[in-house]
Parts: C-alpha cells; structure tokens; sequence
C-alpha cells in the first residue's frame, strides 16, 4: 500500500467517491418508493404475488455490464448519461426489495391489520398507519442490503464510463497498481458503512418502539 | 340494544360458522355467549361491527341494520377489546388509547387527556402512558384495551375473551373491575368467553352456544346452572364439578364435588342446614 | 463573431463563446489516453474554459459513440486507428494518405485537429526468447511458423483489421493455427505477464509501453505496413470553440513519441504519478501554460 | 428492440454454438466457474451459518460481516487479486473464483443462520428435552425446518453468481461474460444482447431446477409444516 | 424418587428464577408446582432432566446427583410434555412418538409397534398415526405429547403446563385421562400449573410458589384449602371464590360463593345438615 500515493491523489479519490455517491444515492431512494407499493399489491392479492415476485427474482439475474451499456438503447438516454446507471441500480435494488417487503407485510399479520380495522382504522390508514409502520424493521433491513449492493454494483459503471470509485478498479488494473484498486475498494466500503450508518440511523428515529421493545428482551 | 335477526354465516371455504341465530341484547345489560372453540362466538360479535358481514339475516343496533351504515364509522362508534389486546405494537400506551379519538379527529391535546382519565378509569398509573405495549405485563395490556375501547365513550362494548391469556389471580382481578366499571357505566356489552365461570360471574344473561351457534341454552346463571337445558350444558357447565355436597373434616364443613375433590370451605352453618 | 472565419467546421457551434461553454474532456479507456485528454484539459483551462472530465470511457466504438451524442466534445485518437474504424476497407498507409482520407470520413459536427508527431501504435510483440529460438523478427516471419500461434490482446483486437485477421489476410498465417486470448487491461501488466510466463506467444501491446523496454520484448516488424500510422490528434465537436483549436494544435506540435514513452513510464512506473500531474509537468517544460 | 430481434437471430444461429469459442464452450466454462465457486461458498458458509443459528454465537459478526460482504465491489476485488496475486493467465480462475464465493456468501450465511434462528423455539426444546443430541437437533430438526429458507438463499446466490461470472471475462477467462465483454468492445450490442439473454436463461432454468429439487428433496412433513405446501413455491 | 436439594438458580442475565429449594417427590406419586406466571416453575422442571443446571444446590434422581449424568442420555430416560406440545412439526404422529425408542436403537417396526400401543393408551384412533402435528386438534397434539413422553416407558414424567393450550372442556377430559393413566402406571410426576382446580385435582401434594420459587405452602389439596398459610395463599386459591355458603332456590339447595354467585347444586342435603 503506497499511502504518499494515496495522499498525493486524495483530490481524485474524494472526487470519484462524490461521484460514486451521486449516483447511489437516487436508487437506493427509488427502490424503495417503487418497491413497497408493488410489495403491498403482492402482499393482499395472490395473483398479483404469483407474477410480481418471481419477476423481482429475473431481474435480478440480469447481468450487469449488458444491462449497463443496453440502457442508452432503451431508453433512448445519451451514453455516459448517470441516468442510465440510475435505473440499472434501481432495477436491482426493486428486485432486491420486492421479496423482503412482502415478507415484511406477511409478517406484519393478517390478525394485527384485522385489529385496525375493528377498531375503525380505514385502509388507507391501516396501510400507512399499521402496516407500513409495522414492515419498517425488515424494510430497513433490506434497505440496507439494497444500500451495500448499490455502492458495490456502481462500481461497474467504470467498464461504461461513467466516474466513480470503479475507475480506480480499471485504471489499477491496467497500471499494475494495488495500491489504487485498494484505495477504491476500502473507499466503497467506506462509503457502504457509512450509508449503512445514516440509514440505521434513520430507522431508529423513523421506528423509536423497535428500540424500546429490543430492550426489554436485553 | 342489538338484535340478531335469523343470522347465518357461511365462510368462503364453506365452514357454516353461524347457522340461524336470533338475539336481542338489551341496552346497559351484560350478555354473555358460552361455547367451546370453533363455535362461532367471534363470528356472531364480528357481525355487530361489520368486521364480518352475514350471509343472510340482519344485525340491527337501536333497530337501524348495520349492513347501511359505514363500516369505518360504525367501527369507531363500537368499543372492541379482543383476547390478543390487539394493541399497536409500534406506538404507546397513550397513543394507543387514543387512537379512535384522533381518527375522528381530536385534537392530540385533548385526546391524550381523555387518554389520561381512562388510565385513571382502568386502574393504572399514569407512568405507563409513554410504555409501548411490549413493555406491559399481560393484565396491564388488556386494561389498556378496555381503555381504549372507552375511549370515544361507546355504547356499546364486545369483548371477545379479554382476559383469556393472562393468569387466573389477575383474570380474577380484571374481572372484578370489569364489574365495578360496568356498574358506573352501564355500557350495552356483548361478551364472548368459554370460561363459565366467567361467564356466570359476569353475565346478566348468558347464551350456551354449540357448534354453528346454535343456542343450547339461553337463561340467567342461575338459571342454567340450576336447571341444565340438557346433558351438553350440564356437561359443559362442569357435570359433576357443579354437584357439590359437604364433608365433616377438621371440624369444618367442607364442600366437596362429585368426583370427591375440595372445592371450598362452608363459611355459614346455618346456610348449611337450610 | 470573429471565430467563426478560423475553422471551417465552426459554422454552426460559432454563436458559443469561450468563456460560457463547459467542455467536458473524455478519453479511450487506456492510461496513456488519458494523460493525453489531460494535456488538452489543462490547455483549455489555462485558456479560461470550464472543463469537465469523463475519462477512460471504453473502447473506441464508446466513446466515438459519446462524442457523437454529444457526452463529450473533445478526445485524443490515434490516426490510423480512427481511420479504419471509419473506413475498415481503407488502403491508405502514409501519414498523409491517413490524415486526408481520415478528415474525408470525419461526419459533420466533428473536427480533427492537427495531428502530432508523437505516434502510438499496436504493435505486436514476442519475448526475446520466442525470437531467438523461432527466429522470428518480422511479422511475414509467422507465416512459416510452425505451432500453434497464441494472440493475446484487447477484446476489441479480435475485429480489428491489425488483428488475428490481419495475421491471416496481410501475412498469411492460417486462422486455424491462432488463438486469441482477449485481456481487459490496455496491453497492461496482465498482458505482459502473459507473455514472460509463456502463456501467450505474441501480444499487442502499446509501442510507447514502457513495459516492452523494461522486458526485452522484440517489437515484430511490419513490412507491408498492417499497422498504419497513429498520430495522435484531438478529436473535438462542435462545442469546442474554433479559438481553442491553435492552443490544443500547439499542444500535438511539441508532443513527441519519446514524450509519450516518458510520460507513460510515469504514470505506470513505480512513480505512479497521475495523468493530471505528469500532464501539468509537461506542460509547465514546453511553456504551454 | 430491433436489437432483440438481431440477439434471437444470433442465437439460433448453429454457426455460433460449435467450437471452442462457440455459444455451448461458453455455457459450460461459465456453469464451472459457476459451480466451483457455489461449492467454496457452501463449504464455508453452511457449517458457519449453521453454528451460529445453532448457538446464537457470532451473529452480531456475522451480520456485520454479510453486510461488509455485500459492499465489496466484484469488480475491484477482481482486479486486485488478479494484480497482486499474480497468478497469470492460467489460473485467473482463483481470483474469479474467490470473488465468485465472497459474493455468494452473504445470502448463504444469512439464510443458514435467520433459517435456523426461525425454528420455533418450543420444537428445538421438545427436542433436546426428548434426548436428542446438539447434532441430532441441528441435523434432524434444524436443517430440515429450515431447508426452505435454505434453498432460498442458494437460489439468491446462484443468481448472483450466474449474473457475476460475467465479470470474470475481463480476466481474460471465457464465459458467458466474453460475448458480453467483446461485443461491448466492439458496440456489439447483437452479441451483447445475446450473451446476456444466455445468462438470464441459465439463471432461470438454474433456478427452476433448485424449485424442482426443492419440492422433490424436502419432505412432505416439511412443507406441511411451514405451511408451505400450498403456496407457491416462493 | 426426585430430590432438589438447597437449589438456587440465577439466570446469566441477573434474574434469580429460584432462591433455595428443597423438596422430595415420592416414587409414584404426583406433585404439583403451583404458582403464577414467572415464579419459576418450568426453571425446577427443567433441572430433573439437565435443560437446566442449578447455579447451587443438586437435584438427585434416586439419591444419584443428576449433575453426574450424561444429559442426552438423562433427558431419553425421563418423559416430558410441554405446554405447546413441542411435537416435531415436519414428522408424522407416529414418528414423534418414535423418537426416543428410536435414538435409544429400537427398530423401525418395533418402535412402531410401541408407537401403536400408545395411541390406544392415551385415547387416539390409530388413523392419525399418519398426519401431521399440525392436522392435530390441540387436545389431540396434547395425548401426542403424552404418549411420546410415555414412549421409552419411563419412571418420570415432568409435565409443564401440559393442557394450559386447549379449552376447558377438553382439558377437564385430559385431567380425568391422565388420572386414569397414572392409576395404571404409577409414574413419578412432577406437574407444573397455574390452574388452581387443576393442581387440587391431580396432585397428592401441591406446592403453592411465590416468585423465586419460594414455597408459600406445601401440603395436600385439602390441607392448603382448609388451612391456608397465609393471604398470598388464600388468595392465590380463590379468596372470596372458596368461601361458600348454602342458599335456598326454587326448593333447592344451591352453593353460592362469597361474592353471591352460585357455584353449584347441592345433591345430598344430609351432607349439607353435616
Ligand atoms: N375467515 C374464516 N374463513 C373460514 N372459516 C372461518 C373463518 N373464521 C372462522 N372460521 C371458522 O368458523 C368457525 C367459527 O369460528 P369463530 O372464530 O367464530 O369461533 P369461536 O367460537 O370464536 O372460537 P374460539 O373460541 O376458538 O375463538 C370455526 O370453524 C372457524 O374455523
Ligand atoms: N433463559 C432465561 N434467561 C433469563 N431469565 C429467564 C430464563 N428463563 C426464565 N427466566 C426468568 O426466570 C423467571 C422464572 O421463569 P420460569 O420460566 O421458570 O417461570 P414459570 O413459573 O415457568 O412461568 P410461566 O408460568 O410463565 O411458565 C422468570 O422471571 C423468567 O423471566
Ligand atoms: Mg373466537
Ligand atoms: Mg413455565
């Protein structure tokens, strides 16, 4: 490991991992709107479930540098445009998120939504109010794991051009040079337990009770 | 007052849960429905809130059929106090039982203060009100249930086997309370147990129920206990439990049942020799 | 607007002027590319223009596609490579055959500059050991070999016409005796690593490489000129005002091969100095900036 | 979706399947590669996950370490290990292979441990209550209950690992990845196309034959028990 | 004969679960554990077959300290049913009832065999041998249990709770089958409840626990109904609920508790004149 390197170049890394964030920051957001509501739909309609949930599994068996470089063709975006990454990572990070979340409304229990009802809550606000409340623990769980494999899978990008840590990958890569591919390995991991941490973060003050209630059980 | 007018219910799957039933519950009274599991208690006190619509028949409060009322708003306008408690887990006591005040759109001031008295109501102390219901032993949790079904001051109360799940000494307590909120409230309250001797303690009238809801029996305790429409009510009542005669021993009167086991300690002679 | 007279294909980008256009800087994905790309994103800079970089984007037929669709505006290519990618049926051979046939199959919208005399080409090559025992100094001396002939090289070398096919079409070594290895390194270190452990015969690699000196590798002759000249040039879109053109042109006129090699050997060599350093350092020695 | 079109065409194409860089050479070296690395993360993960469901000892590791797992970029590890372990061209198959099994670890490990944590408490204590020994417990109570949830995490690591492999090309290994990677190279979205809906397809008809040996493998008692058996197989 | 001697167990978390206990259980004979929730009675349960080791203090089977037994081998050579049954839920009944006659290396067909014999010991039709725990009613699950603790022919039978899941007339069923059973076999039992009838049914002696297990009173049905030792006692026993009086009704002798609810029928009024 060549620290002068890395300190000489410390411009470039905070550059590249502001990069790397940018475009990790968007999917992670949007695989979360986009996969609770279709999650809701499978939880409270079988047939839906049947459809939706082994197509979350297909598209997680896309590979990625294709879906990467195919994207610009699709969608008719320019080729380095980030927004073809965007959605790529949004991609996984739904196919990621579909299953946690319709477990997490299984588990919430048909008996606890019945109780909201009886007591006068509409649907509406057994959703809102019970259910998706109830589903955070699992979601921010798979939040989490959508936030790690985000960070790691945007590194990928490098191989279509658009900057981020990744760039250290290629860049070391044909230079012969560990030091530099270390640096944007350690730099995404980094980054991932840091995301790691606001979104723990978040969950604590989005869901106070699962604190209080895990103390009891010590 | 509600009236169950020829009610039948048949599930989806086919279970014939409630098969022509018939009942008037009158209001300010304790009406309590007796069965073993299965059959079809919940069923009956789930049609009263629209939780669970007939498949034929009507259930009418204060002879208005529910089946033309809103059932989000008829929900709110019924106290429900389940066996699980049915709390939410994610929020507390206070919050909890202020629920139906903020649904109908209280404001968090006031609702919390109702919130307040109704813990004082229930016998508990003001220091749980910011517990989540984890954090509660089981008897506090269904205090906070009745609570919560007092909250918007109903009319009408059903309790499906509140106090199933917590040990007999706080059951007993609970259901001492129970009495005593009742006497200052007067609620119209449905009240579903398979514990007789819950249901005679509390129970102004109490309905037998068979497989289907089908009424073996419908009278005052007394009355069933004393006359047994048949042999399944005299068996489920207790059979030989309930024949009870006394014993000599240590110099006491003992009462003792027909299978020879102590069941308590004759306090009066003179009651004793009739 | 002044600028619009000194370069022919500025007609229609003319009404930008320097000052307000962000110009976003890009190269091939190879470092030696990207030092280049540097040179020129300095010279902007120091011209007062806001400069983006996206660099090392890929292959040729990525970035090529990029400055078309306009995600960026100004590349270092190589004239020969260029040439034939654009015209793969191409007979030109001499720099000024390229630079003229490469300027006639340039589309609209973009412009070559002046093309430097700094070269990089592919070239292939053996280890010294390979040579001396299979007596092989020149590519026509393939044909003859006997064995089966290992190729290793960048995935897109398999399509180029300097490539495997080039053995067989220009120097007659049958299909059927080579095999291509494809390694995503830019003629890098894994490359070179193939060859010393003999896993490969033959590779492409880089002339400027520094690798091929440090090694002893024997650079294969081309007597019937496969590979053809590759000056490097800056490929630039209508974005780039025509008032920079004399700067970046300036830029191609100092630069040197040997240049090249230096700069490499930096940037690979056990300095590791990063593209934007090695290229401030040239251009603060030639007095570009 | 002309594209498509172009990919089909490519596809059934008989001149693109024979040979040693022909469509089926591909599919085999990707299935190895595939394969060796589904085996190391087995034989790691497995015992590992089974421990610490079993014991409840490590999990706090083993969370913080799925977790670090997952963040581990493919490709940056792939280059690392194939810049500093200098392996050559030969054997660019370990460093492929290590990074194959670190990414299929984590789903692994998780669904072992959560699989084994989810047995109902009461079962695994009738069990040791009724004489059954610690692997008694594991190896007749634990996996089998677990074994949905197991076969869960086998699928999610297969497709991960189908999908990944590709990377392994830009080592200068065959695979799947090398039509993806060379046509990339070239703007050949056709063959791009077409290796990537070869991949799907393995992934797919990989993951279709776990279900089916799934339903054949685990015992009836099993899915009555979970609950599972009338459900999809999800 | 089972011997817990000066036992103390604190759990690694802080919780004393039991504080000092010595108790004897005679061979073949039934005593109950009686308390409420929490005061530790499934933790005493629990070192008889090691799932549990005393933090201080021994438990001896037969004047042998359990401590110096292999536990695996200990555990197959005691029978035990719990509250949830505990079946393994992916075997069939037959096979759970198997389990130990099989671990201790009987055959397939023989431990079968015994697996059929004790179906009919506990009252079940040979078809459900085949199903799944889960295809079991909650009094079925429970005989399955039984038969399963039963299944090696043990000398002692721990049962916690064992019918505290399934509806009372079901269990009042259960009591009376479990008697029947032990008139048979004579095990030595140590049962644990909170019920109170049931502990004065099936014991010979019963222990009354306060929280840490600490004996509040120890002795027979009779005795702890007649005399208790204390408040906490006679509260825990019913209170007011044991304290019977004899009224007249509709020319009847019924027995009516403290609170005034009627509790039984008196059938022998030469009993009632003492
Ligand atoms: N949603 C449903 N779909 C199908 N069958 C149902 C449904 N809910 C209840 N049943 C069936 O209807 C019958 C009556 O059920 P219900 O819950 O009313 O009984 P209960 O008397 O309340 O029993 P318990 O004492 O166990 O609560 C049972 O056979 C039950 O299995
Ligand atoms: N493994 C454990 N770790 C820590 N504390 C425990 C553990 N098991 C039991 N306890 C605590 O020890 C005390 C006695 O528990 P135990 O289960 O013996 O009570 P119990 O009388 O069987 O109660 P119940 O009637 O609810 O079954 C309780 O306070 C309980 O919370
Ligand atoms: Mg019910
Ligand atoms: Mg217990």
């Amino acid at each position: 490991m060549r620290f002068d390197w890395v300190a000489d170049n410390m411009g470039q890394i905070l550059m590249m991992s502001w990069a790397h964030v940018q475009v990790s920051v968007l999917p992670i957001f949007l695989s979360l709107l986009i996969a609770v509501p279709i999650a809701w739909w499978a939880h409270r309609q079988k047939s839906a479930r049947r459809v939706l949930v082994p197509i979350s599994g297909v598209l997680y068996a896309l590979p990625s540098l294709p879906l990467f470089v195919l994207l610009p063709v699709v969608l008719g975006t320019r080729i380095l445009d980030p927004l073809n990454l965007v959605v790529a990572l949004t991609l996984y990070g739904v196919a990621l998120l579909v299953r946690t979340a319709v477990d997490a409304f299984d588990s919430v229990g048909r008996i606890i939504r019945d109780d909201a009802l009886a007591i006068g809550h509409s649907p509406r606000q057994v959703f809102w109010r019970v259910a998706l409340p109830l589903a955070g623990p699992p979601l921010l769980a798979g939040t989490r794991v959508v936030s790690a494999s985000t960070l790691s899978l945007v590194s990928v990008g490098a191989l279509i051009g658009v900057p981020s840590l990744g760039y250290f990958f290629t860049n070391g890569y044909q230079r012969g040079f560990p030091t530099e591919i270390m640096v944007g390995v350690i730099g995404t991991v980094v980054l991932a337990v840091i995301f790691d941490v606001i979104i723990v973060v978040a969950g604590r003050l989005l869901l106070p009770w699962v604190r209080a209630t895990d103390r009891r059980r010590g | 007052m509600i009236r169950f007018d020829h009610v039948h219910k048949e599930y989806p799957d086919g279970t014939i849960a409630v098969d022509d039933f018939t009942l008037e519950v009158p209001s300010h009274e304790v009406v309590v429905l007796l069965g073993s599991s299965g059959c079809g208690k919940t069923t009956l006190m789930r049609m009263v809130n629209r939780m669970v619509d007939p498949s034929s028949g009507s259930v009418s409060i204060d002879g208005d059929d529910v089946a033309h009322s809103d059932p989000v708003k008829l929900r709110r306008s019924i106290g429900y106090v389940m066996q699980s408690g049915g709390l939410l887990p994610h929020r507390t006591v206070v919050d909890n039982i202020a629920t139906v005040p903020l649904l109908l759109g209280a404001t968090r001031r006031s609702a919390h203060a109702r919130a307040s008295e109704l813990l004082d109501l229930v016998g508990l102390e003001q220091s749980v009100a910011k517990r989540y219901p984890s954090q509660l032993s089981g008897g506090q949790r269904q205090r906070i249930g009745v609570a919560r079904a007092l909250a918007s001051d109903p009319n009408i109360l059903l309790m499906d086997e509140p106090f199933g799940a917590v040990d007999p000494v706080v059951r007993a307590e609970l259901q001492r309370e129970l009495l005593h909120l009742q006497n200052e409230l007067a609620k119209t309250i449905l009240f579903v147990t398979h514990d007789v001797d819950e249901a005679f303690l509390l129970g102004q009238q109490v309905l037998v129920l068979r497989t289907g809801a089908e009424v073996a029996q419908h009278g005052s305790p007394a009355n069933i206990l004393l006359d047994p429409a048949d042999d399944f009510v005299a068996n489920f009542i207790g059979g030989p439990r309930r024949h009870l005669r006394t014993e000599m021993r240590d110099g006491r009167h003992i009462v003792v049942d027909a299978a020879g086991h102590v069941t308590g300690v004759l306090q009066d002679d003179r009651g004793a020799a009739g | 607007d002044p600028m619009a007279t000194s370069s022919p294909s500025a007609t229609t980008g003319a009404s930008e002027t320097a000052a307000a256009t962000t110009i976003t800087v890009g190269s091939a994905r190879f470092p030696e590319a990207e030092i280049i790309a540097e040179l020129y994103a300095q010279t902007l800079e120091a011209d007062g223009i806001t400069v983006k970089r996206n660099m090392q984007i890929g292959a040729r037929e990525t970035y090529i596609a990029a400055i078309k669709d306009g995600s960026v505006d100004l590349l270092p290519e190589y004239t020969g490579n260029l040439l034939q990618f654009w015209d793969p049926k191409t007979t030109a051979k001499s720099p000024e055959d390229v630079l003229s046939q490469l300027r006639d199959n340039t589309p609209e919208g973009l412009r070559v500059l002046d093309p430097s005399s700094a070269e990089d080409k592919d070239s292939w090559v053996v280890t010294s050991d390979f040579s001396s025992k299979n007596k092989v100094t020149s590519l026509a001396d393939l044909s003859t070999f006997g064995g089966k002939l290992r190729l290793a090289g960048n995935p897109e070398l398999a399509e180029r016409p300097y490539g495997p096919k080039g053995l067989t079409d220009i120097y007659g070594v049958p299909a059927a005796n080579i095999s291509f290895t494809p390694i995503d390194d830019g003629g890098g270190p894994l490359t070179v690593q193939a060859l010393v452990d003999g896993d490969v015969d033959l590779a492409d690699i880089y002339s400027t490489t520094p690798a091929i000196a440090e090694n002893n590798f024997v650079v294969l002759e081309d007597p019937l000129n496969m590979i053809v000249s590759q000056q490097v040039f800056a490929l630039a879109s209508e974005k780039v005002p025509a008032s920079a053109d004399e700067r970046l042109n300036a830029v191609s006129k100092a630069l040197t091969t040997d240049d090249l090699i230096a700069m490499n050997a930096r940037n690979q060599g056990d300095e590791k100095a990063s593209p934007s350093t090695i290229a401030a350092d040239w251009l603060k020695e030639k007095g570009l900036i | 979706m002309i594209q498509f079109a172009d990919a089909f065409a490519w596809l059934v194409d008989p001149a693109n399947w024979p040979g040693p860089n022909g469509i089926t050479a591909r599919i085999l070296e990707h299935l190895w590669y595939c394969l060796l690395a589904l085996v190391l993360a087995l034989v790691i993960a497995m015992p590992a996950g089974l421990y610490i469901g079993h014991t409840g000892k490590g999990r706090a590791l083993a969370i913080g370490l799925t977790g670090a797992l997952r963040a581990l970029p493919s490709l940056g590890l792939l280059t690392l290990l194939a810049v500093t372990m200098s392996l050559g061209l030969r054997l660019a198959i370990v460093p492929s292979t290590i990074v194959l099994a670190i990414l299929a670890i984590p789903p692994l490990l998780a669904a072992a441990y959560s699989g084994v944590e989810a047995v109902d408490p009461d079962v695994v204590d009738g069990a040791r209550a009724s004489g059954l020994n610690e692997w008694q417990i594991v190896g007749r109570v634990e996996v089998p209950l677990a074994a949905p949830l197991l076969v869960g995490g086998l699928r999610s690591a297969v497709l991960q690992v189908i999908a990944t492999a590709t990377l392994s090309a830009f080592l200068g290994l065959g695979g799947l990845g090398r039509f993806i990677l060379d046509g990339q190279a070239v703007a050949d979205y056709t063959r791009m196309l077409g290796g990537a809906i070869l991949v799907i397809a393995l992934a797919l008809i990989l993951d279709g034959g776990i279900l089916l040996l799934q339903r054949w493998l685990v015992p009836s008692g099993v899915s009555i028990a979970l609950g599972t058996g009338r459900l999809e197989g999800r």
